[in-house]
């Protein structure tokens, strides 16, 4: 088993080196050079040189990369282009209210999905599970700009104005110090994700109802709430894990829209911000973290896979 | 205050303020020698007068005696002198340094009395030295201690978020400021900015919509400030590549422009009718040159004579620069398309458009703030200039600016101003539609805030003046 | 009674064959799906002819102040009728929607399907490419590349179809993977059948209906990503009339003059939905539509 | 066809009576039309009745149980000793529940499935202790648990008991199911195909432990079963099944050896018989839907003659394999396999699950191109891989897939399927292929309405005759056929063993029939290989090895075989 792990393991380095090549080069392509964005209309020929030189624009491309790839190995992320400070201290915050919100929104999402998908399996074809299994569908389909704005409308601007529709710290306090701030935000992020992990809980609930050996339990007299907690819930864990793993994955490289939306500190606006300034440095690290995030919560997901499957975890010896 | 704009490259630098929420914090951590009030009128700030020499060369300021920095020193001509150093450093010269190309160097006369000795006679140097971007900080300034005059000192910053500011209790205009603290907030979105002010987040907002002002004014909870400003945002022809090398095609283009419907459809009706002029506030206005009106008919034979009889089809490079910019790109095709203009929108984002392509588009747009003829001429219009984005080359408007340079008479400068302002109006590369008006929110406790002509937000950021009544 | 050889078992299953459409079309949430959708497109493809005469305004054309309540619907950011700029709006969303599905679905179906189908490193270098995609950031790939190229239409439908494209990759190859262990594609083996025929005749007719659920899925991810991007201010550009566009100049106007959001985002999530319902009725009618029936 | 069988008087009282008994779909379509039966303490009665016959249904039925999509719709069972004296289908669920496990068990057809793949034997077995509240403490639960896997015959030491139902053989898994029925000390077993899937050493373990547990304890056995075999060995009583009727019961002795009903009898003689007493060939084909093969062909008869003459092995070898390995990893699954067939012979290869028949007939028809070693055809060697030999080559050699529910394309017409050989080779223009498939499946007894029908509208039988069809389109020399009956029924099977050979005797081809079922030996083959963990351990005449085994292994074989 631990042999197992430590493959995946292997391979997710693996994967993140490429993808740092990846977005290595897709920075290179950015129009424009960062020496110049920071400068902007101040830039003289001089200023150019020397900031250059400062940057080690002139260094072969190559070079850059290993450079590059050795601090993010120290956790030293360079220093940003545009601030002049290190990207560390630049991010830290920000990355610490992303991790919030997204951490707000998957304690309540995860349970809640678990929950809402098993009602639904089963109360099959009753009418808790169509209205649980209709709303999750439509709330599945709808772009999270559309329930962010219905939500601000409702809850903040025009018909029951109780909730702040932005987010605004001063500097140096951190945004949980306003709860009520994050509420929107949250909201937003469980209303997409919860759907998905709700609608395929219900599918592998349904599908491991149906098993032979909930079958056999159920034969065996053993009662219905035992039947599902220890006989069916088990084992669909695994499967939901890989939606859940997909799911925060998403919010993690995808609330872009949703803190744009309620302006909100975190690194999607950072990283747009980044993107508009050429500021590389910070494209790279927030890419690599979004991707190292990604990759986590993927091998988390395995993990579990791997515990929940004694054919795994005993490693398969007859 | 929360304003629009701004991002992780937000400085405190006292002479590199580059975006709005920049701006704001300079102007309220620093002070210069003179600056512009809400009519635009140069008044002193930290010098109680500057007086040219009768050539025009040698500068005499005299300073405030009673101006302290926020640690508590006294402010000196020593100060001043190295402040201007620090901005024309040639290794690292900052923003205002574009405009001080002139100066020679600041010889401290006594504590409160200095020169600026310049290589060129300038009659309207004073103009130069009311700029934003020239604070006066202490010969050991470092940014990263921001220290100055201003009314408020500082707290504490996060770029691209937000800056908060405490009273400056020694601040040398008694009682002022009145609030105890200032905090400014960064908005990349506008409707972050007005809900932030409905959901009374913030007290003030800078900069709102122009199509939203009426419905703002509307909620009774919230005050507006509308303010006729100088500010401009043309459209820019390069004068020496095709097709715009022909006047006839420059004045075809300035022709199909229907001003009025311009400033309805982009500013909602919140600006003014644009002459292809700038520095509307300059006492050498050419008031005197007719309104130029769209006129289709006339267009079409400039560009037929031009030899385009069937129309041509341009590219226009347009960015979010500024508000209003993209639409007004967008009017402007459309109102072309009438004289067989095709217009193609190209939009870059702000960064590529200030990037490599800079001052290289053959037709794109631009953003000026309210700045008198001559010192907006040294920005723009010169061979000499640095963001000569027309590619301006005229020898005679060139000659008259020269000569209203160094012209301390005011009203002769005046009628050399006009004559330049003249020329641009038949030959120049603008084409200058309006100017919008600068409209700011703030909720109905706040007081003191008047409207600006500097086409600064929020009175021009002087916060020092405002305060707060009774809050519900 | 005789008859015990081509018993029951097998009659009502081929029943279910025949019925996969009916299975699909007989659920309520289908009708509900396909007329949602059905509306949309319907009005996305005659809004642009509907037009002169509906409103009287071309799309760019100045109709009075903007956010003022003049016309039907009232004026958008900049003067323009809402109701022209909306009936002008669906048809390039969903175009380039439709052309990002169908690039995705072309790259992402090939992949997967030669994956699975030639298995060995080809299976491992495919998938492996498919993990690094997967794991590079959604939208950091978006916002580079439209940075780098532009926000032209294909760098859009580019950019969707090939986020969509690894995805779609995993599901074909799942399928296909059920498909391929199957006699019958081993009988055409043993036949020598050319191995593309194999692909065409054996493995992509078993291999349509969860196809045809991926197709529909990514199609409401399309709607959503384009709009979303437009929203953002990344996808169509000014002055086309588009509805993620409108949602993002008029949305500062949201409390006044709602419509010229309110429309577009009830249009793209009666589309969204619509698209959603459709592809769920036809992932259940599909469930049994699988190849493999084991007795 | 409501039957009025006579109850047989019974000197005990029945333990669980089902009475007229009707079960249908939620969509109103009958499933059970009345089925009635009694059970008796330490009897078994074997509910007998091929795919399709409503027998699980009926079994699940007594447990108060019904599948998804089933409901009750009459009929009453009632279960004696348990206080109830009503049909326990009136129960509420919760009283059913309380009644499974302990009064009546439940032994699953699949102990792979039907065992929870996350949690170690002993707390499965210990569970159904627990629900039932047998025993007063923790303690005596588990010296229960102990016992019982004692009682079936399984190692009961602690570390046992930990494992996981993945790390046991299908013969343990199923003995730890029967186990876990037994726990309680039920009253009423319902055993629904348990030995299925296992091979037959394994199967007469598992038949006897349930024999002597039901005996001892006074069980009554309900026997759900399609195999006949099987039946003789272990029932008392026989109700046999079709289409959701009864249609015969009664005593196991009267109903399997004079049976009253022409379903039974026709059941009955598709048994294949190991011993021979049975003629080849006279095997009924009791599909009506198709045309009955002729009894006695001309043809077959020839064929017949030839089997008598023992094939001459010099000149005439059509196909020789020698010294064939294969590994996986390293896993060896063949391990140096032997042997020659002769022109228009036939020739039994006989193994269980992963002995490796069916690797070896995969390599021999060049589905599998990494093994080591020559095959040879007409003294030609054949290179590994059907893309690497020539057409003529694949031509000769045709094979058969074993699931004809998978070896054929369900979206291609029959048509469409049966001409890909004749498509590779290339040489008929469409019409003349659509000509030659025709004949194909005139010869498979299938006729031209079947050209454009798919797979879906075809049962088993008919759509392993396709893909014979499909074999012989093209006229090979040598027939591979893989397991192609062991998906069917028996009565099925029968035909199509019947068409294979009466096919050989018309072409002359040679075939490798290879099977886990060594019942069939005497139907099919003049000779046969057994084959064990990659080798080939006994060869030769049918005869010679049915009678004079030369292996312990296929000795063995023999001796578990049930026969009627």
């Amino acid at each position: 088993m631990t042999q197992l792990i430590l493959r995946r393991l292997a391979t997710s380095v693996l994967i993140l080196l490429a993808v740092s090549l990846l977005v290595f080069i897709a920075t290179l392509l950015l129009p424009g050079d960062p020496a110049q964005a920071i400068l902007g209309q101040q830039a003289t020929p001089e200023r150019l040189a020397a900031l250059r030189e400062q940057m080690h624009l002139n260094d072969p491309v190559w070079q850059r990369y290993l450079s590059w790839l050795g601090g993010l190995a120290v956790g030293n992320f360079g220093m940003s282009a545009a601030s002049g400070g290190a990207v560390t201290a630049l991010l830290g915050e920000r990355i610490g209210a992303s991790l919030v919100l997204l951490l707000a929104a998957a304690v309540i999402s995860i349970p809640l999905g678990l929950l809402l998908g098993s009602y639904s399996a089963l109360r099959k074809g009753r009418a808790g599970d169509h209205i649980t299994t209709g709303a999750s569908l439509v709330l599945a389909a709808l772009p999270e700009f559309v329930i962010g704005i219905s939500l601000i409308t409702v809850f903040s601007t025009t018909i029951f104005p109780i909730l702040p529709s932005v987010t605004m710290a001063p500097p140096g306090e951190a945004v949980w110090n306003y709860p009520s701030q994050l509420v929107l935000p949250t909201f937003t992020l469980v209303l997409m994700v919860t759907p998905y992990i709700a609608r395929m809980m219900r599918a592998t609930m349904l599908e491991v109802l149906d098993s032979g050996y909930v079958e056999m339990a159920r034969l065996k007299g053993v009662p219905e709430g035992q039947v599902i907690l220890r006989h069916a819930l088990p084992h669909a864990l695994s499967p939901v894990a890989q939606v859940i793993a997909i799911q925060l994955a998403w919010m993690a490289g995808g609330v872009v829209v949703v803190e744009f939306l309620f302006r909100y500190p975190g690194i999607g606006q950072a990283l747009v911000d980044a993107v508009a300034n050429r500021d590389v440095q910070v494209v790279q690290t927030l890419s690599i973290l979004i991707a190292a995030v990604y990759i986590v919560v993927n091998l988390l997901a395995d993990v579990v896979g791997i515990l929940t499957n004694p054919k795994l975890r005993t490693g398969g010896a007859r | 205050m929360g304003l629009s704009g701004g991002g992780a490259a937000d400085s405190l630098d006292a002479h590199s303020p580059v975006s709005t929420t920049d701006i704001a914090r300079v102007l309220n951590l620093y002070e210069g020698l003179l600056y512009r009030d809400e009519n635009y009128k140069l008044q002193p700030l930290l010098a109680t007068r500057a007086t040219p020499s009768p050539d025009a060369k040698v500068w005499t300021v005299d300073l405030r005696t009673d101006v302290k920095f926020h640690d508590g020193r006294r402010m000196t001509g020593r100060d001043v002198a190295a402040t201007f150093k620090r901005i024309t450093d040639p290794k690292s010269p900052k923003t205002g340094a574009s405009s001080l190309a002139i100066l020679d160097k600041v010889v401290v006369l006594d504590d409160f009395k200095v020169e600026f000795r310049l290589n060129t006679p300038t009659a309207t140097f004073d103009d130069s030295l009311g700029q934003y971007s020239l604070g006066i900080v202490p010969e050991d300034y470092d940014p990263a201690r921001p220290i100055g005059t201003g009314p408020f000192k500082y707290s504490s910053f996060s770029p691209g978020r937000s800056s908060l500011f405490v009273r400056n209790h020694k601040y040398w205009r008694n009682n002022e400021p009145y609030l105890d603290e200032l905090e400014i907030l960064n908005f990349n979105d506008n409707d972050a900015l007005i809900n932030a002010l409905l959901s009374t987040q913030v007290d003030a907002i800078g900069q709102i919509p122009l199509a939203l002002l009426e419905v703002i004014d509307a909620d009774p909870r919230i005050s507006i400030l509308n303010s006729e400003t100088g500010m401009w945002m043309p459209f820019s022809m390069r004068v020496d590549r095709p097709p715009f090398n022909d006047n006839r095609v420059r004045q075809a283009f300035r022709l199909v422009v229907d001003r009025e419907q311009m400033i309805e459809q982009v500013l909602s009706g919140n600006g003014r009718v644009g002459n292809d002029l700038y520095s509307p506030f300059d006492p050498g206005f050419a008031s005197h040159l007719p309104q130029r009106v769209q006129n289709i008919q006339k267009a079409k034979e400039l560009l037929a004579q031009a030899g385009y009889p069937n129309g041509l089809s341009v590219e226009l490079v347009t960015a979010p620069i500024q508000a209003g910019a993209v639409e007004a790109a967008q009017v402007f095709a459309e109102q072309a398309a009438a004289a067989g203009i095709k217009v193609k929108l190209r939009k870059v984002d702000t960064t590529t458009f200030f990037g490599d392509g800079y001052l290289t588009w053959d037709f794109a747009q631009s953003f000026w703030y309210s700045r008198n003829f001559l010192p907006q001429v040294n920005n723009s219009s010169l061979t000499t200039s640095p963001f000569n984005e027309t590619h301006w080359n005229h020898p005679e408007f060139a000659r008259l600016v020269a000569k209203a340079n160094v012209t301390v008479d005011a009203k002769e400068r005046n009628k050399l101003i006009s004559q330049a302002q003249e020329i641009e109006y038949n030959e120049g590369g603008y084409i200058i539609w309006g100017h919008p008006n600068q409209a700011d929110a703030y909720q109905q406790y706040v007081a003191g805030l008047v409207p600006s002509r500097t086409g600064l937000a929020l009175s021009g950021f002087e916060f020092r003046r405002v305060w707060l009544g009774e809050t519900k | 009674m005789s008859v015990i050889d081509a018993p029951r078992l097998v009659e009502p299953e081929a029943k279910v064959r025949k019925g996969t459409f009916h299975r699909f079309i007989r659920q309520r949430q289908a009708k509900i799906g396909i007329a949602l959708t059905a509306a949309v497109v319907l009005l996305a493809l005659l809004g642009p002819l509907l037009l002169p005469w509906a409103t009287g305004y071309t799309s760019t054309e100045f109709a009075g102040r903007p956010f003022k309540p003049e016309g039907l619907l009232g004026t958008d950011n900049l003067g323009r009728d809402v109701l022209t700029r909306f009936l002008d709006g669906g048809l390039r969303l969903l175009l380039f929607a439709g052309l990002a599905t169908l690039l995705g679905m072309v790259i992402g179906g090939l992949c997967g399907m030669v994956a699975a189908y030639r298995g060995g490193w080809v299976d491992s270098a495919i998938m492996r490419t498919n993990d690094i995609l997967l794991a590079l950031p959604q939208l950091v790939f978006a916002l580079l590349a439209i940075t780098v190229l532009g926000p032209q239409p294909w760098v859009l439908v580019a950019v969707i179809g090939i986020t969509h494209a690894p995805r779609i990759a995993r599901v074909t190859r799942a399928a296909t993977l059920a498909v391929v262990t199957e006699d019958f594609i081993r009988a055409s083996e043993m036949y020598a059948v050319p191995k593309w025929k194999i692909v065409v005749q054996d493995v992509l007719p078993n291999i349509t209906g969860p196809l045809m659920v991926e197709l529909g899925l990514r199609m409401t991810y399309s709607i959503g990503a384009l709009a979303s991007l437009s929203f953002l201010g990344l996808g169509m550009q000014p002055p086309t009339a588009d509805w993620g566009l409108m949602i993002n100049e008029n949305r500062i106007a949201l409390a006044v003059q709602p419509w010229g959001v309110i429309l577009p985002v009830l249009a793209i999530a009666v589309l969204t939905v619509g698209t959603n319902l459709i592809t769920d009725s036809l992932a259940r009618a599909s469930a049994s539509l699988n190849v493999g029936e084991s007795k | 066809m409501s039957t009025s069988v006579v109850e047989p008087p019974t000197t005990t009282k029945p333990v669980l009576s089902a009475q007229d008994l009707r079960i249908s779909t939620t969509s109103g379509q009958e499933i059970l039309h009345g089925v009635s039966f009694t059970l008796q303490p330490g009897k078994i009665l074997a509910l007998v009745g091929e795919s399709g016959s409503g027998k699980t249904t009926a079994g699940l039925a007594c447990l108060g149980h019904f599948r998804q999509g089933l409901k009750h719709t009459g009929g009453e069972i009632h279960l004696a000793g348990t206080g109830n004296t009503g049909s326990i289908l009136d129960l509420p669920e919760q009283e059913r529940r309380k009644l499974r496990g302990g009064s009546i068990s439940y032994v699953p057809q699949d102990p792979a499935l039907s065992l929870n793949p996350a949690m170690p034997i002993g707390r499965q077995i210990a569970e159904v202790l627990q629900v039932q509240h047998y025993g007063r403490s923790e303690e005596e639960r588990s010296a229960r648990v102990a016992e019982v896997l004692a009682e079936v015959g399984l190692n009961n030491s602690p570390a046992y008991q930990r494992r996981y139902p993945h790390q046991l053989s299908g013969g343990q898994q199923q003995r730890v199911g029967i186990a876990m029925a037994f726990a309680c000390r039920p009253s009423v077993l319902v055993l629904d195909e348990p030995t299925t899937g296992l091979d037959v050493t394994t199967q007469a373990l598992v038949l006897q432990t349930i024999a002597e547990l039901t005996e001892r304890h006074g069980v009554a056995g309900l026997y759900i079963t399609h195999d006949l075999a099987v039946v003789a060995k272990i029932a008392d009583e026989v109700v046999v099944m079709l289409s959701g009727e009864v249609v015969e019961k009664g005593p196991a002795a009267e109903v399997l050896y004079q049976p009253q009903h022409d379903y039974t009898r026709k059941l009955l003689s598709a048994v294949p018989d190991l011993a021979g007493k049975r003629q080849v060939g006279r095997v009924a084909v009791i599909t009506g839907e198709h045309p009955v093969v002729g009894r006695e062909s001309t043809a077959a008869a020839a064929a017949r003659q030839q089997l008598s003459t023992p094939p001459t092995t010099d000149g005439g070898k059509l196909l020789e394999v020698t010294g064939l390995k294969l590994s996986y990893g390293k896993t060896q699954v063949l391990d140096g396999i032997d042997f020659s067939l002769a022109k228009g012979e036939s020739m039994m290869l006989l193994g269980e699950s992963g002995s490796g028949k069916t690797t070896l007939s995969r390599c021999i028809a060049g589905l599998n191109d990494d093994y080591k070693g020559t095959v040879r055809l007409n003294g030609e060697e054949l290179r590994p891989g059907t893309r690497a030999r020539t057409p003529e080559q694949r031509q000769q050699v045709q094979y058969v897939f074993q699931s004809p529910f998978s070896s054929l394309n369900p979206r291609r017409t029959i048509c469409e399927s049966v001409e890909v050989p004749l498509q590779m080779s290339g040489t008929l223009n469409r019409k003349q292929r659509r000509i030659r498939v025709r004949e194909a499946l005139d010869q498979v007894r299938l006729g031209e309405s079947y050209l454009d029908r798919r797979p879906g509208d075809l049962s088993g039988g008919q759509r392993q005759r396709v893909a014979i069809a499909r074999a012989l389109v093209n006229a090979p020399q040598l027939l591979v056929c893989d397991e192609i009956t062991s998906a069917l029924d028996v009565s099925v099977q029968a035909s199509i063993i019947d068409l294979l050979r009466t096919l050989q005797a018309e072409t002359g081809m040679s075939m490798l029939f290879v099977t886990h079922n060594i019942c069939l030996a005497r139907h099919i083959s003049q000779r046969m290989a057994v084959l064990q963990q990659g080798r080939i351990v006994d060869l030769g005449s049918t005869d010679e090895v049915l009678q004079r085994p030369r292996h312990e292994y296929t000795r063995e074989l023999l001796a578990n075989v049930p026969t009627l």
